[in-house]
């Protein structure tokens, strides 16, 4: 019963955070609500008994991706920076 | 009640990350937000994968203890969705690196992040 | 054998080694990719050879050392060898076309180029769902690596759109995978299948996504606006990679994956791809960029496969057959298409005049678009003949209708383009030239078409009985083509009359007939061709590949030969009149009738087949089903080519734009072929009624009212060429008018007027073909008194319209007083009075005619004209000979065609008495009108010299002007709007209406086709939101409801 | 609005197509025919303690093979992509400020990480991980390094060597399997060991080691190829 | 004798009495004409003085081939077409060469004489020639269609093409007569004949007032002599058809010389009591009533 609470809660967490990711304004945010989604994931799986998974989206999902949005973003901003 | 289970939520939250994700790309306007909407999308459909796989009350398919490694097949769940996640993980970084840098030789052709100015070819 | 394994392992390893390379190796890293890529060819290639050959067994390959399902396996049978053929091949000879892009690129993106095949590879021979999904991402990943091969806006923002749409489609196919992955418990497809799955809903959801991710990956109308921006914004040569290629690993894909389906998805993909064969087609006709317009094409070339393995639990085991013919088609042609394209490099296909500048490049081209629009010889030929004949024996009738519509839109714009490259007068200052590598995989391609075609025919149980002497001979001549016209010439009538000689033993009276106006009449007409100087290039091959049409149609046994040699003689004439000036529309509109026609002749083929163990022409004899439609749709098939009223717009202009010595060959030859259909339908299948009307009635009125418009319009022309085509429209409603008769009368006219029809057509086109040639110009009114400067051309055209007025003594009386025997005998007066009175007409034109042209004042600027040239009077004189044979002995030219008739007519022939001729009606001695009228001639004609016998000649201005001397030739010669009165009474009957109509046909399919592609507005998050639309309404059709 | 209302109305009818997998859906009792396989059997034919491992690496070794294509793939574009057109823009240089603590501990913290990342993908058959997450392990040491350092070096040259290397090597020893085993990527070319220990499994934590190898330098390059574009204006 | 001899002897013989004939009914008409018109006109013999006049000449000058065979043409139509009619019904010898073809011969052998005629006149180089040829041939398309479909309204008729079969239909009494058994198809026709006479309200062609003479314009002294033994013969031979498809044809010369001449007339009330068509308008006026009458002539004799 306490996993199908922790369970839930979590999800509830990964949705909103998920709303947050598309409806925020700011992209900084967006991008970081994305990585929180992709991390609660990760601990979603460990529920799931997948701890393989977990490592994976934990290391790739939630960190690398979350690294090259930024990079790319700051790239991005540079751009506009430039511009002006 | 007596059979919703951690799979069930699961299961819904990745049908909702899923949609979620789907919206995000059909209404924002902003590429990024396009590719953070895909990185939704693709978390919920992983999530998805891992739900399939589990059996309730069952560990991890790794067979460290010698407990475990008689009888298996009662004991774990199942192993191959989690390797297809973990391909469709690596696939997923794969796609979203390159529609990042998409992103990026857009955002320098035009100066815009707005998918609507990108309409050079049509009809 | 080599384990195909190595393919995957070949790929891999060489693209991972390519890091080993320094940076500066560009080339080093190509010629190892292409070596790699050769290698993998020549794998499949030696799999797919032993497939056909030895027959050998399905090769199954195993990773690991467990069997499926519990490990992943490959698997290489016949299909397999052959798709993995072919994609490998457009790797090898697309990465050797774009080598220097790909190098100018950098060595990755050869990595780019081996994935993509790698990943198809697999694609096609792997037996593992997942697997599947795997290697399709990596192929979709280097396929939008490529697109930013060029970067510009355009292109990276293409690219983006193609990722974004397949990351979607691919994540559906995943959630697709999975859920059968739950129900199933296996992902191997040939597990899953032997399993007895429980009907479960999320299973069969499940197998929807699965199937639906397949169809969008093929890019199904609308949901593909993603697709076409590709298409027309990536480099050429990528985009023949994605045509070709990736499009064929997923009609491979949808081919292995369809026994998942139940059997109403199965024939919702099938309607999908109609579907979006028809509209992509629709689409393409608006377009201008040629890359875009190639997409739309391969869209829905792959739209029509997907629609033949849609309904291949209807088709059967010829499923195979069609697709492998209509795929390789597109598979070569498309390729080959791109590549020239990325050659030519021309926004719009309007200025692709540019490829005139390089011969080899402008050949290939229509080498490709005939491969493409699925005409003979090429593979997909035999696959649409074989779609439709299946279609038929099923009795899907509105799928049929569907396949010739988009087929015929797709011809409509491919036919537009290559009249374009041929004919476009835009002229663009820049000579193409294409690299060697260039070259090469388009040299291959085109002769890989040549023998794609070869290899499907001889598949199948009838298209191996196909003659391909005739049309070999006429290839034959295209690489003769360096040699001079006098040569050439002479070699083209040799063979010719030799095929003659020893073929005609075997015909039987009809097909002597026939033949002889077709081979004979062909010799002699190209005997004029020796008025040409040069090379003539261009000439020869289709001049021969038309003959070889004609012949092969009366030379055919099967329905499927006289479709074969139908359609090469339809290139065959389009090429040649395609030549002619400012042909370019009138070639177009030629072709579009043309193959419209051929079209319904195939649809009405396929009907007559259905229940019937072959294909031999002798079945039409035999309909017990739908005679009325076939009947209709052969005969308005063949009535196209006779330009009957409403499809004769075609005519004028094709006719009286073409050279001197083409003008009669397609005015006086190929109408024929119309002739032929339909005495050969007339015979096999007799009378046919709607109800109670008999089609001949109606093809009676419809003959009628083609003779008199016809004759009415010529009365109204200013060209003069125009002016005789109108008269051949008008002259073949005779012989459709004869045809209709159902009698032996009207036949014999219809058939003997066939034959004058073609020796006063070709005299008259021939004479005015010569005054054209000196005076560079068809318009009568500028000409004038030429019967000193041209008096032979002059006697042929007055012999000629003698015999086409049907004035006695002469053999045109002959068909006239035929034509009224059997008007009284059948007691069709009104048609036979509105025919006398297009006879009549007649009168007015072939007065004009001769009048304009060489009688009244001569132009000044026309003092040093001289006559026609040698060449093209000689083949007049042959048949002003003939003519006057007929005219005194009229029994040696109706007799055989009577005896020939007897068989299928046996009541109401002429009896015959010496030259006397005699009807139940009426009579006719055609020997003593000649004399008695030569006899008064002479006697008068001796009065008058003798009375005359000091006559003086004076110049012709020297007239009685009204006491003025007239002030220029010019304002004498009353020679423009020379009908005006008659014009003032009944102009309005030959208002152009039908032209009209069919230009507002044009104009509406245009327009529709304008409404369509507004949906494709560029937007990437549009298109994405077709593809959730159309997502949602296929699952809500094929399930019901949610 | 209309556009919206209009994704809206298909968002929900795709949520109603999900809703009835979801409705449909019944939690599993016991493992499918494949699953129960690998359970029993795993052990003595791979000899990987990690299922995960032994699915991903042998039985579907031929995804596995493809997945490390698809990142080698997108590494490549992004080379190519991001490359192409920089030698048309100028150099101008935009000197971005480091911190010198953050340096010093990196230049710390590097040499664990990687160490980290080798050890998850050299025990990926014994435990949870394996080559990919220990590539993305190594591959975050040097994002670290990136960030931290003003002038990495990082030589793309011995990346591409490492990368290629560990590339061929795994197509190699797939084929290997062809020759002295059953088949392509079998991992009995070297013998199964002890169950449970480092040296088991047969090719598995070679593979394993390689694709670790191979997907922390491929992530690197990524990342390096997004960074050196960065430095180029 | 020999038979062919013969033969041509007494189609010598009929081509003489019809030139006489033609030459004087051609002055009394213009004699009657001239009276009608209050004048006092030529004595019935100016057409024998016209000719001997034309032929005197000294002047004689050609524009060319054509133009010099173009009055040998029309001459031979105009014989050609009285030798292919038979002419005295019963008699072997005055049925000329009949014996070569049916009325579909004669039908189309009367455009010999038409078209060799126009392109004389065309050759001649005078644009009034060529006016009134494209005026002629147009009017021939007209009236032909009513012309048409009145034969046709007959050969259903009878069942025949042959003329002297359609003749000897019609002896035995003047009721038996085409005229009155078939009265459509006479209307046709002879309404079709008006036109066919070239006289007004049907003579723009040669239109003697506008444009001289029409397509002979520019013929002259023996040229012209020719085109006038044409204009003796032609309307004759026309006219002994009209009186052999509608009125019974005739026994022996008298009679045939008193219907013809009837006949004749009817052209000359019509043409002095109406004015001149234009060309427009005689070809619409021939695709209305005429070809309706026409049409109902087919259909009535078809079906009832």
């Amino acid at each position: 019963m306490i996993w199908i609470i922790i369970s839930a809660v979590l999800g509830v967490v990964m949705i909103t955070m998920s709303v947050v990711a598309i409806h925020h304004k700011k992209i900084t945010i967006a991008i970081l609500s994305a990585g929180g989604v992709s991390l609660i994931a990760s601990i979603l799986y460990l529920l799931l008994a997948a701890p393989d998974v977990a490592l994976t989206e934990a290391a790739i999902g939630s960190g690398l991706t979350t690294f090259i949005f930024f990079y790319v973003l700051n790239k991005i901003k540079k751009h506009k920076h430039v511009e002006e | 009640m007596q059979n919703i289970g951690i799979e069930q939520i699961s299961l819904a939250v990745g049908f909702i990350l899923l949609l979620i994700g789907i919206w995000g790309m059909l209404s924002q306007k902003n590429i990024l937000k396009i590719i953070v909407s895909f990185t939704i999308f693709e978390t919920g459909l992983n999530v998805i994968l891992v739900v399939i796989g589990y059996i309730r009350n069952k560990t991890a398919p790794i067979l460290d203890t010698t407990e475990l490694q008689t009888n298996t097949a009662e004991k774990i769940v199942d192993p191959i969705p989690q390797a297809l996640v973990l391909t469709s993980i690596v696939i997923g970084l794969g796609v979203t690196a390159l529609l990042l840098v998409y992103a990026l030789k857009m955002h320098k052709e035009k100066k815009s992040l707005l998918i609507n100015d990108y309409k050079d070819t049509k009809w | 054998m080599v384990d195909p394994i190595y393919i995957v392992a070949v790929l891999l390893g060489i693209s991972f080694s390519l890091g080993f390379i320094g940076k500066k190796s560009e080339n080093i890293a190509g010629i190892l990719s292409l070596l790699a890529l050769g290698f993998t060819t020549l794998v499949s290639a030696q799999w797919f050879y032993n497939f056909v050959t030895a027959d050998i067994e399905t090769y199954h390959i195993f990773t690991t050392a467990f069997k499926p399902p519990f490990s992943i396996n490959l698997m290489m049978g016949k299909e397999e060898a052959l798709f993995t053929m072919m994609i490998n091949a457009i790797g090898l000879f697309g990465g050797l076309y774009m080598f220097d892009r790909l190098k100018a690129a950098g060595k990755n993106s050869f990595i780019a180029l081996l994935m993509l095949i790698m990943g198809l590879n697999v694609v096609v021979m792997t037996r593992d769902l997942f697997n599947l999904f795997v290697f399709l991402e990596i192929s979709s990943i280097a396929v939008a690596g490529l697109i930013v091969l060029t970067q510009n806006t355009k292109s990276i923002s293409a690219g983006f759109k193609f990722m974004i749409a397949t990351g979607i489609i691919s994540g559906l196919l995943l959630l697709g995978i999975a859920f059968i992955y739950n129900y199933a418990g296996s992902l191997n497809i040939d597990h899953i299948l032997t399993q007895n799955l429980e009907a479960a809903k999320g299973l069969s959801i499940a197998i929807f996504f699965l199937m639906i991710a397949i169809v969008l990956e093929m890019k199904p109308f609308p949901a593909n606006g993603w697709g076409l921006d590709v298409y027309s914004s990536a480099e050429s040569g990528v985009s023949s990679l994605l045509s070709s290629a990736y499009a064929t690993a997923t009609v491979f894909v949808l081919m292995k994956l369809l026994p998942f389906a139940p059997e109403n998805l199965q024939f919702l993909i099938a309607a999908i791809g109609i579907i979006t064969f028809v509209f992509s087609n629709l689409m393409g006709m608006r377009q201008d960029n040629p890359n875009r317009m190639l997409g739309y094409s391969s869209i829905s070339q792959i739209g029509l496969l997907a629609a033949v393995i849609g309904i291949s639990s209807v088709i059967g085991e010829y499923t195979y057959f069609i697709v492998i013919s209509i795929l390789i088609s597109h598979f070569l042609a498309k390729s080959g298409l791109f590549w020239i394209a990325g050659i030519v490099k021309q926004e719009s296909i309007k200025n692709w005049s540019v490829l005139r500048s390089n011969k080899l490049l402008l050949v290939l081209f229509g080498v490709f678009i005939f491969a493409l629009t699925g005409l003979p010889p090429f593979p997909g030929f035999f696959g649409k003949w074989e779609l439709v004949m299946h279609l038929a024996e099923t009795k899907n009738f509105i799928w049929i209708f569907a396949v010739l519509i988009g087929s015929f839109f797709e011809v409509v714009y491919m036919f537009r383009w290559l009249g374009y490259a041929v004919k476009n007068d835009i002229i663009i200052e820049t000579k193409l030239k294409a690299k060697i590598h260039q070259i090469i995989p388009l040299l291959l391609f085109a002769a890989a078409a040549f023998g794609a075609g070869y290899y499907v025919s001889s598949e199948h149980p009838y298209a191996s009985l196909i003659n391909y002497l005739p049309l070999a001979v006429a290839l034959g001549f295209a690489f003769i083509e360096f040699l001079p016209v006098f040569i050439k010439n002479t070699l083209a009538i040799a063979a010719m009359a030799a095929y003659f000689y020893f073929n005609y033993e075997s015909y039987n009276e009809l097909q002597v007939i026939f033949a002889a106006i077709f081979i004979i009449g062909g010799i002699l007409t190209l005997i004029a061709g020796y008025a040409y100087k040069g090379k003539r290039q261009g000439f020869y091959p289709f001049a021969l590949m038309m003959f070889a049409g004609l012949i092969g149609l009366v030379e055919a046994t099967t329905t499927l030969e006289f479709f074969f040699a139908w359609e090469l003689m339809t290139i065959g004439s389009y090429f040649l009149i395609l030549r002619g000036k400012k042909s370019i529309k009138h070639a177009l509109s030629y072709i579009l009738f043309s193959i419209g026609g051929a079209y319904l002749i195939l649809a009405g083929f396929g009907l007559a087949a259905i229940g019937k163990p072959d294909i031999s022409i002798g079945i039409l004899s035999n309909i017990e089903l739908y005679a009325p439609w076939i009947f209709g749709l052969l005969a308005i098939g063949f009535m196209t080519k006779t330009a009957s009223i409403g499809l004769h717009i075609w005519l004028p202009g094709a006719h009286a734009e073409a050279e001197a010595d083409v003008s009669p060959m397609v005015s006086a030859i190929l109408l024929k072929a119309g002739v032929f259909g339909l005495i050969m339908l007339f015979l096999a299948m007799g009378e046919q009624f709607i109800g109670n009307i008999s089609f001949a009635y109606i093809l009676s009125w419809v003959g009628v009212i083609t003779a008199l418009m016809g004759n009415m319009m010529a009365a109204f022309q200013e060209d003069a060429k125009r002016l005789l085509a109108y008269s051949s429209i008008g002259a073949l409603g005779y012989v459709l008018f004869g045809l209709s008769l159902m009698s032996h009368l009207g036949w014999l006219t219809a058939i003997s007027f066939s034959v004058t029809h073609f020796m006063f057509k070709a005299l008259l086109f021939l004479a005015i073909g010569g005054v054209v040639w000196r005076l560079k110009t068809k318009d009568m009114y500028k000409m004038g008194g030429l019967i000193k400067k041209m008096p032979f051309s002059f006697i042929s055209v007055l012999i000629g319209i003698i015999v086409l007025a049907g004035v006695p003594p002469l053999t045109g009386f002959a068909g006239k007083w035929l034509f009224f025997q059997a008007v009284v005998e059948k007691q069709w007066f009104l048609q036979g009075a509105v025919l006398f009175f297009s006879g009549i007409i007649a009168f007015l034109y072939c007065f004009r005619l001769i009048h304009s042209i060489f009688l009244g004042q001569p132009k000044d600027e026309h003092r040093n004209v001289k006559e026609a040239p040698f060449w093209i009077l000689v083949p007049q004189y042959a048949i002003l000979m003939v003519i006057m044979l007929f005219s005194m002995l009229p029994n040696s030219l109706l007799k055989p065609i009577g005896d020939m008739l007897m068989p299928y007519f046996p009541d109401g022939a002429i009896t015959w008495d010496g030259q006397m001729a005699t009807t139940a009606l009426g009579y006719w001695n055609g020997k003593t009108v000649m004399f008695i009228v030569v006899g008064v001639f002479a006697i008068v004609f001796g009065w008058l010299v003798f009375m005359n016998r000091n006559a003086k000649k004076v110049k012709q201005f020297n007239i009685g002007y009204a006491a003025e001397r007239p002030f220029l030739p010019e304002t004498t010669h009353y020679a423009f709007n020379f009908f005006a009165p008659y014009k003032k009474a009944i102009g309005f009957l030959v208002a152009p209406g039908i032209t009209n109509f069919w230009h507002r046909v044009d104009e509406g399919a245009h327009s529709v086709s304008d409404k369509f592609t507004k949906i494709y507005n560029g937007n990437a998050q549009s298109y994405l939101i077709h593809i959730v639309a159309f997502i949602l309404v296929i699952y809500l059709i094929s399930f019901g409801g949610f | 609005m209309l556009r919206n209302s209009l994704i809206l109305i298909l968002i929900l009818g795709l949520a109603a197509i999900m809703l009835s997998i979801f409705v449909d859906y019944t939690p599993k009792e016991k493992l499918g025919p494949v699953a129960e396989h690998y359970a029993n059997n795993g052990k003595e034919e791979v000899g990987a303690a990690n299922l995960v491992t032994a699915v991903v690496v042998t039985y579907r070794g031929l995804d596995t093979l493809g997945e490390v294509s698809i990142l080698f793939l997108s590494a490549a574009i992004i080379g190519f992509f991001l490359k192409i057109r920089n030698e048309e823009h100028s150099k101008n240089q935009i000197v971005i400020r480091y911190s010198e603590i953050l340096g010093t501990g990196a230049k710390i913290l590097v040499p664990i990480i990687i160490l980290l990342g080798a050890y998850v993908f050299i025990n990926g058959h014994l435990t949870p991980g394996g080559g990919f997450q220990g590539g993305a392990i190594i591959a975050s040491a040097f994002v670290l390094m990136l960030i931290a350092l003003p002038r990495p070096a990082l030589n793309h040259r011995v990346l591409s060597i490492i990368e290629s290397f560990s590339g061929l090597s795994y197509v190699i020893i797939g084929l290997l399997g062809v020759f002295l085993a059953a088949g392509f990527l079998d991992n009995q070319i070297m013998s199964l060991g002890t169950f449970g220990t480092i040296l088991s499994a047969g090719a598995v934590p070679v593979i394993y080691i390689l694709i670790g190898l191979k997907v922390g330098t491929e992530l690197t390059g990524i990342i390096g190829n997004l960074k050196e574009i960065q430095n180029e204006e | 004798m020999d038979p062919l001899i013969k033969q041509i002897l007494f189609a010598l013989l009929t081509i003489f009495i019809v030139l006489n004939y033609g030459l004087i009914v051609q002055g009394i008409v213009r004699k009657i004409g001239a009276r009608v018109g209050r004048r006092y006109g030529i004595p019935f013999y100016q057409p024998y003085i016209d000719i001997i006049k034309n032929y005197s000449k000294r002047t004689r000058i050609s524009h060319g081939i054509m133009y010099y065979i173009a009055p040998v043409f029309r001459l031979t139509g105009g014989i050609g077409l009285l030798l292919f009619i038979p002419v005295i019904f019963g008699n072997n010898m005055f049925q000329n060469f009949s014996f070569s073809g049916d009325l579909l011969l004669i039908l189309y052998f009367q455009f010999f004489g038409v078209l060799g005629m126009a392109l004389g006149a065309a050759e001649s180089g005078h644009p009034n020639s060529a006016i009134g040829v494209s005026r002629g041939l147009s009017q021939v398309t007209a009236y032909e269609l009513p012309l048409t479909l009145g034969v046709l309204s007959l050969a259903v008729q009878y069942n025949t093409l042959n003329v002297s079969e359609i003749v000897a239909a019609q002896q035995g009494g003047i009721l038996n007569w085409s005229f009155f058994t078939n009265p459509l198809a006479s209307i046709a026709l002879l309404l079709a004949f008006l036109a066919a006479m070239g006289r007004s309200p049907f003579d723009v062609v040669l239109a003697p007032q506008e444009i001289p003479i029409g397509p002979p314009t520019e013929f002259h002294s023996g040229f012209l002599g020719v085109l006038q033994l044409n204009r003796a013969i032609f309307p004759i031979a026309k006219l002994i058809l009209f009186m052999n498809l509608l009125f019974g044809g005739a026994t022996n010369w008298g009679e045939l010389i008193i219907k013809t001449f009837f006949i004749y007339m009817w052209s000359v009330f019509v043409g002095v009591a109406f004015p001149r068509f234009r060309v427009d308008q005689s070809v619409r006026w021939y695709l209305g009533v005429p070809l309706i009458i026409g049409v109902a002539a087919v259909v009535v004799s078809k079906f009832f």
